[in-house]
């Protein structure tokens, strides 16, 4: 294994792996209807003419080059070759626009630009003039490009032609490449990831070499992770998730990294390739679950019906199985027939078959999402990490699963708890700062060297395992100090099926107040089931058995609260149900349904005094635009319940 | 590549004349297509277009007039003489083998490249399976160049009909012709699908640099595609040149135009 | 459900190319080629159950291989290049003549020209072969007609072959070395001093040729000439225009075709019936045959297989089944039975399934490797 | 003058064993005029007539009717059958396989002919039933002429007869009817049929009902010559050639080919049979038709196909 600092570049680890597995695959790509697949040994070759026709280029130690497409062989050879000669590569999301494209190439200040395809290269083209200090463009695939004057174009099979070509005439090229390479160290910049910063431009992260082979290492170790494994680089270059699995733990590991044939052949490709360790964000697996229900509403009655038989199986016991935990002698018999009929298949189908070890990171998961993957057997597992720490703070080890905590930390990561409340860590891959940016760079550091993650959390007492709860800008303070994480708190609340949304105040005041909605839906079907009769949501909303039921669910979400010292003062002291749904028309959500906290406390102002001058009832008249978009107002009388706070001693008891 | 303005002439055809009992299909028509360009024959319905593609392929034997293809004149000839030849084509109304997948369609476009004989391919062994292998490679770049991966084992019969003139493009495109015959590439396109074609046209030109004739009785389509337009209307040429000059020739718009639909 | 192919990739266009791609598909192959020489040889010989008696052997299995083989020669004609064929029972009995001629020695005086020519008798696996290709030579002379005519007209045309050769073999005693019964017994089946005689040592013999020509008729199916007639039979026009030879596509279908048929007409003989008349070679075989690819599968190997097991199998359970019920049927009963259901099948399958029982057997089998899914 | 005299007679003889093919061939000739498919069972369909026949007719006589009432019931038993036949056929195999290729057509019929033979000798039993409905003796004429004279069967007379008044009645049926009008129309475009308002599915069962009872007339005569038995169907391919040579489409064709084929086959087994073995009827036929389809694929009397793409 690499890491003892005699491997301390890629490069370097590239010769060892040449050396250690040189006939294994290296890549594979999915091209002209078959896998293609070039061995460690075939890949050493490339990357040494490749950097010689780069460096005939004029790519000079310390200059940038910008990779930009989607994943292919000959992109990530690309970063390889530009490493050999000291450059730093620095690549591009391939669906960026224009503009965004020629902020990073400019700010990157790139010489060369690697562009897959056409699109790429029309895309750099149309914003070249705006990029003095670019020199050339080369391209992996010349469909359309044919008609191009080729005055700064140049195929990069061409340079690697050219660079064996040199290498073979003059010795000394040859020479001057294998010093580059010893002349290397951990120290070099090995590679530079564009964050696409939700506010503001862009910034430029920096990896040390040592710490991105480093940090690669330690996870490499921790699942286990050999030359014979096998990974599908399907997400974007330069996201920091594909650089880290694929490329860094690709060449610490020496495993096959490959590449999928075209966006839209993904599925089918995962299918064939059967990949051994699997990362994806949320979204990633959320696609994945919907596509696979859709499919299965098409199935025939028997087989909708068996299906949906053995996922009631896996959800009983599927995670016991999984994690070893004692499971009575009828489920086993059940689930292991439901791993005949359904699971094994479904992954089969799903391409998921052989996956030893799955992530999901970038954002948190859904609890139901994550439980049902690994309910069908998938060994999913939860990762916090951050560019920043290239990559992982956290990732929970074999054995140590909960959906709600995101896990220990990573080996070798030092991470703590701020008095904000924000998440601190020190990790081996930690960056050396963003390209060309102190300011940003000094606020994203504290003093002492450790790194904000800008997230607030808090460590779980049970498992000792690391908690995310929200934004730290948005956590707040109750007046007497104790931490209030406001999603954190509406997410406990939605948790239940009663409720839809939910607004908590509390920030610099006396104790917690909640607004909820209730869910039309599932509270209908409850009064239907229990004969309660309404007229109106208003109605059905203000109905004091609809007040039991939702102070049931608040004291649930209090109990848990009660249990997580950090946040057991603030429980929900007084909630309300508002007397019309929360509606995206009115201004209260966002288009894509998020609550607006501010919009809401201001047009509520009244509702939300009554919660803190206790008041049992509070009259409340908004303007409301209905369906056809004719305005009017709905008056109302609002209850407000008080609920209980529950002590520590009392939630544990509960909770034992 | 694309040889921009090489003035060798590939086709010529001359004083060609073709009759089905009474009906006169053309009547004296003469062009020529150069190598490299994108010519185009437009006409409306029944000008006697498709019969002019057949009788350039050899599938009608003209009453008249005479054919030179790459040098070599002739006035009749089997279609196969024609494939072998170097001239490739497409059908209006597409006509590809049903039973075989869009692999298979494109991989017997390459028969003619075949070198290997039967008992070679009874065994298909050492040289056979590599030279299989071979044109296996030459159609997959070519599928990759239509960007039909996605349905390369799908048989044809199963897929929508704009994938399948692109199949056909592709069984035409393995023959590696030297002239290449569309017969109505866009017909019953929707918009999108028509400026695909006309992308993968021009690709093919400049990619390839086969030389292309192309019929269309849609104007619109071929003025931005081609290099040259002759014009047909009832078996008789009535225009022929640049896009410009023959959208200001009087006779098509009195003839053409007057009917366009 | 049984498919599960994740991570079965192919990395060369040979793999891709595999007469069987996936994994499962070539273990169950290597398991029934398996049973097929190593486990039923064996059983046979210790007369184990199902093989207690050598009426599985000679009944069922040894007919099974040889029309099989026939029929997998009718399918390349019919099947993939398109051209009706009424005629191969003639080319079988083409096959078996000549072989027998060749295995006995021919002798042909030419009076007029005061010399005769002579073949001393040659060894059998060289006659049974050669009498493949003087089925393939008749096959190439009556498929010329092909050329001009198409379809109905040639089946007339198949037809008559069918009826002279019938004749000819009946009437022209040269044919049955002047016996005057006119049947005809096989030489002794002698491979190069290895005698077969036993009815295991004859069902090696058969499944081993089958085995050979079913891959190697695979093999050019598959590949270019293949390709050539199914373009010929899904769309001449086109077909000639990306430079296909109808002359050359058509003919090479018709001599391979009778080549395979031949062969198998030659075992049929020598090694089924060991003594035979024309009868055995009638247009029924034709049709029987013709029955056999439309029921297996028009333009499918396995098909051919499927088929003529399936035209075997259903009069012995129409002889069967009703016994065990206790109520058996006259053989006339199953004769007509028999003629009603495969006419039957014959009309609902060309309605319902052209491709046969080999078309439904493949989309089982997708549906076994999208289970759970539908698609 | 025997040698002639014997020429005369074998050549009439055979002429009139024509007629006889000319029967069957009628058969498909309307079939395949109008529906475009190349009936294989017309030989079947004979068997089954004769059989319905001559059983109905058996049963009928032995219980002591008198023969020629026998005989009418008997051929309007038949006659039903031949329809109920006719629209089974339609309903389950030609209907559906509607706009199919010809050579799908063909097969279908060839699955139909089995079911038909089944069905058939499973109703009305497998054994040769004699039938006696013309007489079968012969004239021998100018005997002055010919030592001996020359032989005529009566029967063959007969069957000329008759098979002169079915052509005539089938050239009323397709030019005076209605449907025998819209048969023709079919028979050029399928299209035309709906244009005329007639539905197709309807004449076709119109056609092959006719086609079933040209084959019950056949039937009567070839029954009458052999009896009624399996090895009918045999004789009934001949019409194969016979059509070949007369040309698919053309009615006077296939009473011409049917003549050529009789006389040829006579002609050739007397002549040239003893050199060559005897048996020469069992093929020449099929050689004559392969000869003609080398030289003129549309047969004597039918219409030249032209391609276009």
């Amino acid at each position: 294994m690499a890491g003892d600092g005699s491997y301390d570049t890629f490069p370097k680890l590239l010769l060892r792996n040449t050396a250690q597995f040189g006939a294994r695959p290296a890549f594979q790509h999915k091209d002209l209807g078959i896998w293609q697949s070039w061995t460690w040994a075939e890949v050493a070759e490339i990357i040494r003419s490749y950097a010689a026709g780069l460096h005939r280029l004029g790519l000079r130690p310390g200059e940038t080059i910008a990779v930009v497409g989607s994943n292919r062989p000959k992109l990530y050879w690309t970063m390889m070759a530009a490493q050999t000669l000291r450059a730093i590569p620095v690549p591009v999301y391939s669906d960026a626009v224009a503009d965004e494209l020629a902020f990073v190439l400019a700010h990157a200040e790139a010489t060369l630009v690697a562009a897959q395809d056409q699109e790429q290269v029309d895309k750099v083209l149309s914003v070249s003039d705006r990029l003095p200090q670019l020199n050339r463009i080369i391209y992996d695939e010349p469909r359309g490009i044919d008609g191009y004057d080729h005055g700064r174009l140049i195929a990069i099979g061409d340079i690697i032609n050219d660079g064996r070509a040199a290498l073979a005439a003059d010795p000394a090229l040859g020479e001057r490449i294998d010093e580059s390479i010893r002349a290397g160290n951990g120290s070099d910049i090995a590679i530079i990831l564009y964050t696409s910063g939700t506010t503001g431009a862009p910034k430029g992260v920096m990896l040390s070499a040592r710490g991105c082979i480093d940090a690669a290492t330690d996870t490499t170790r921790f699942d286990k992770l050999t030359d014979k494994d096998v990974v599908l680089a399907y997400l974007p270059l330069a996201w920091a998730g594909d650089h880290y699995v694929s490329y860094a733990q690709g060449l610490v590991a020496g495993f096959c990294m490959a590449c999928p044939e075209s966006s839209n052949t993904i599925e089918q490709d995962r299918h064939e390739i059967g990949p051994t360790f699997y990362l994806a964000p949320p979204r990633g697996y959320e696609a994945m679950l919907t596509r696979l229900m859709v499919r299965m509403e098409d199935a025939a009655p028997i087989k909708r019906r068996l299906f949906s038989y053995f996922l009631d199986v896996a959800r009983r016991y599927g995670e016991q199985v999984l994690t070893g935990r004692p499971v009575p002698l009828s489920g086993r018999l059940l689930y292991a027939l439901g791993r005949w009929l359904v699971y094994e298949p479904l992954k089969n189908v799903l391409g998921l078959s052989q996956v030893r070890v799955a992530y999901t990171g970038g954002e948190a998961i859904g609890p139901d999402l994550f439980a049902f993957y690994r309910a069908i057997g998938l060994n999913l597992k939860q990762l916090y990490g951050q560019t920043e720490a290239f990559l992982y703070v956290t990732c929970q080890p074999d054995g140590e699963i909960y959906p709600d905590t995101v896990g220990p930390p990573a080996p070798n990561v030092a991470i703590r708890i701020a008095e904000s409340g924000e998440v601190q860590f020190r990790s081996p891959g930690m960056f050396l700062g963003y390209f060309k940016d102190q300011a940003k760079t000094a606020e994203a550091m504290t003093s002492d060297g450790y790194v904000r993650t800008g997230d607030a959390g808090f460590f779980d007492e049970k498992t000792g395992h690391l908690k995310i709860i929200d934004r730290a800008k948005d956590v707040g303070r109750l007046a007497d100090g104790t931490m209030f994480a406001p999603k954190y708190l509406e997410n406990k609340l939605k948790f239940y099926p009663n409720i839809k949304e939910a607004i908590t105040f509390g920030d610099s005041r006396e104790f917690v107040c909640a607004m909820l909605n209730i869910d039309p839906v599932a509270v209908a079907n409850w009064a239907e089931r229990n004969n309660v009769a309404y007229g109106s949501y208003q109605e059905l909303a203000g109905h004091p058995l609809v007040y039991e039921m939702v102070a049931k669910d608040v004291a649930a979400v209090n109990r848990s609260l009660a249990g997580e010292t950090v946040l057991a003062g603030a429980q929900i002291r007084r909630f309300l149900i508002l007397h019309k749904e929360l509606d995206a028309d009115d201004g209260e959500l966002t288009r894509t349904q998020k609550v607006r906290r501010r919009f809401i406390a201001e047009r509520y102002a009244s509702l939300v005094t009554a919660l803190y001058n206790g008041a049992h009832d509070a009259d409340i008249s908004t303007e409301v635009t209905f369906e056809d978009g004719r305005k009017g107002t709905i008056a109302a009388r609002v209850e407000i319940r008080d609920m209980q706070i529950i002590g520590p001693a009392e939630s544990l008891g509960r909770a034992a | 590549m694309r040889a921009p303005n090489a003035n060798e002439i590939l086709l010529q055809v001359e004083g060609v004349a073709l009759a089905f009992g009474g009906v006169k299909a053309l009547r004296d028509v003469s062009f020529n297509v150069k190598k490299g360009e994108i010519r185009a024959i437009i006409g409306p319905n029944g000008a006697g277009k498709t019969s002019m593609l057949n009788v350039v392929n050899g599938f009608y034997h003209p009453n008249h007039g005479a054919i030179t293809f790459k040098g070599s004149t002739r006035s009749k000839m089997q279609p196969f003489e024609a494939a072998r030849g170097g001239i490739a084509r497409t059908f209006q109304n597409v006509a590809l083998f049903k039973g075989m997948s869009a692999l298979d369609n494109i991989m017997a476009g390459r028969t003619l490249k075949v070198r290997r004989g039967l008992l070679w391919q009874l065994l298909r062994y050492g040289p056979a399976l590599a030279e299989e292998i071979e044109h296996r490679r030459k159609v997959e770049e070519i599928i990759d160049f239509l960007e039909i991966e996605t349905i390369r084992k799908v048989p044809v019969g199963r897929l929508p009909y704009g994938l399948q003139k692109r199949v056909e493009l592709g069984r035409a495109l393995a023959m590696e012709p030297d002239l290449l015959l569309l017969d109505e590439p866009m017909a019953g396109m929707n918009l999108e699908e028509k400026e695909d074609m006309s992308r993968f046209i021009i690709d093919v030109n400049n990619h390839y640099g086969t030389t292309i004739a192309l019929i269309e009785h849609d104007m619109a389509v071929v003025m931005d595609l081609s290099d040259r337009v002759a014009v047909l209307d009832h078996g008789v040429k009535i225009a022929d040149g640049t896009p410009d000059e023959v959208k200001r020739s009087q006779a098509v718009i009195d003839a053409y135009l007057g009917v366009a639909h | 459900m049984l498919y599960r192919e994740a991570g079965q990739f192919k990395a060369t266009y040979a793999e891709d190319m595999a007469i069987f791609p996936i994994r499962q598909d070539r273990i169950a192959l290597a398991v029934l080629l398996g049973i097929a020489f190593i486990g039923v040889p064996l059983l046979a010989t210790f007369r184990i159950w199902p093989f207690g008696t050598d009426y599985l052997l000679w009944a069922i299995l040894l007919p099974f291989l040889i029309l099989a083989l026939a029929a997998i020669g009718t399918n390349i004609l019919v099947g993939y290049c398109g051209q009706i064929s009424l005629g191969s029972g003639a080319f079988m009995a083409i096959g078996a003549y000549s072989a027998y001629k060749l295995a006995t020695g021919v002798h042909i005086p030419l009076a007029w020209l005061g010399f005769a020519i002579a073949i001393p008798p040659l060894p059998v696996l060289a006659s049974i072969l050669l009498g493949g290709f003087m089925a393939a030579g008749a096959g190439i002379l009556f498929g010329i007609p092909s050329l001009r005519i198409k379809g109905l007209y040639l089946a007339v045309a198949t037809l008559a072959a069918q009826f002279f050769f019938d004749w000819a073999f009946l009437r022209l005693p040269w044919f049955t070395n002047y016996a005057p019964s006119g049947s005809v017994n096989a030489p002794e089946l002698d491979f190069f001093g290895m005698v077969v005689r036993s009815p295991v040592e004859r069902y090696l013999l058969c499944l081993a040729v089958v085995t050979v020509m079913a891959v190697l008729a695979k093999n050019l199916v598959r590949g270019n000439l293949g390709r050539q007639w199914m373009a010929i039979r899904d769309m001449d026009i086109a077909a000639e225009l990306i430079g296909i030879r109808p002359l050359y596509a058509k003919l090479t279908a018709f001599a391979v075709s009778s080549f395979i048929i031949g062969v198998a007409g030659a075992l049929w003989a020598f090694v089924y019936l060991g003594s035979w008349e024309p009868l055995a070679f009638s247009i029924d075989r034709s049709l029987e045959l013709l029955f056999m690819v439309i029921i297996g599968g028009l333009g499918s190997i396995m098909g051919s297989f499927i088929g003529a097991a399936f035209i075997l199998i259903v009069p012995i359970m129409l002889n069967v089944i009703p016994t065990k019920l206790g109520l058996p049927l006259s053989t006339q009963t199953i004769t007509h039975l028999q003629f009603i259901i495969f006419g039957s099948l014959i009309c609902y399958l060309l309605i319902k399934e052209p491709h046969g029982f080999a078309r439904l057997i493949s989309i089982g089998k997708e549906k076994l490797r999208l289970w759970p899914f539908p698609y | 003058m025997i040698a002639l005299g014997q020429f005369l007679e074998v050549l009439i003889g055979g002429l009139m064993s024509g007629v006889l093919y000319s029967l069957v061939a009628l058969g498909f000739v309307l079939i395949f005029k109008a529906s475009g498919v190349f009936n294989y069972a017309q030989g079947a369909m004979v068997l089954l007539a004769g059989l319905a026949l001559v059983r109905a007719l058996d049963l009928l006589v032995a219980n002591g009717l008198p023969l020629w009432v026998a005989v009418i019931l008997a051929i309007g038993f038949a006659a039903v059958i031949m329809a109920a036949t006719a629209w089974l056929i339609e309903r389950f195999v030609i209907g559906p396989l509607v706009n199919q290729d010809g050579l799908t057509l063909f097969m279908s019929t060839i699955g139909v002919t089995f079911v038909i033979e089944g069905a058939a000798e499973m109703i009305f039993g497998s054994d040769v039933y004699p039938l006696r409905l013309f007489p079968t003796d012969a004239w021998f004429l100018f005997e002055g002429l010919f030592p001996g004279g020359i032989l005529v069967n009566k029967l063959d007379v007969w069957g000329a007869l008759i098979a002169g008044v079915l052509v005539a009645g089938l050239a009323v049926f397709f030019q005076r009817t209605k449907t025998g009008r819209a048969l023709r129309a079919v028979a050029d475009d399928h299209l035309a049929a709906h244009s005329i308002g007639i539905p197709i599915s309807w004449i076709w069962f119109v056609v092959w009902l006719v086609a079933g009872l040209v084959a019950l007339v056949a039937a009567t005569v070839w029954g009458t010559k052999l009896g009624v038995q399996f090895s009918i169907t045999f004789l009934a391919l001949k019409a194969l050639p016979v059509l070949i040579i007369g040309g698919l489409t053309s009615i006077p064709g296939a009473i011409v080919g049917g003549l050529i084929v009789g006389a040829g086959e006579k002609l050739a087994e007397v002549y040239l049979g003893p050199s060559i073995g005897g048996g020469i009827e069992y093929w020449f036929a099929y050689v004559l038709a392969l000869a003609v389809l080398l030289l003129r694929p549309q047969g004597l009397f039918g219409e030249r196909i032209i391609e276009r793409v």
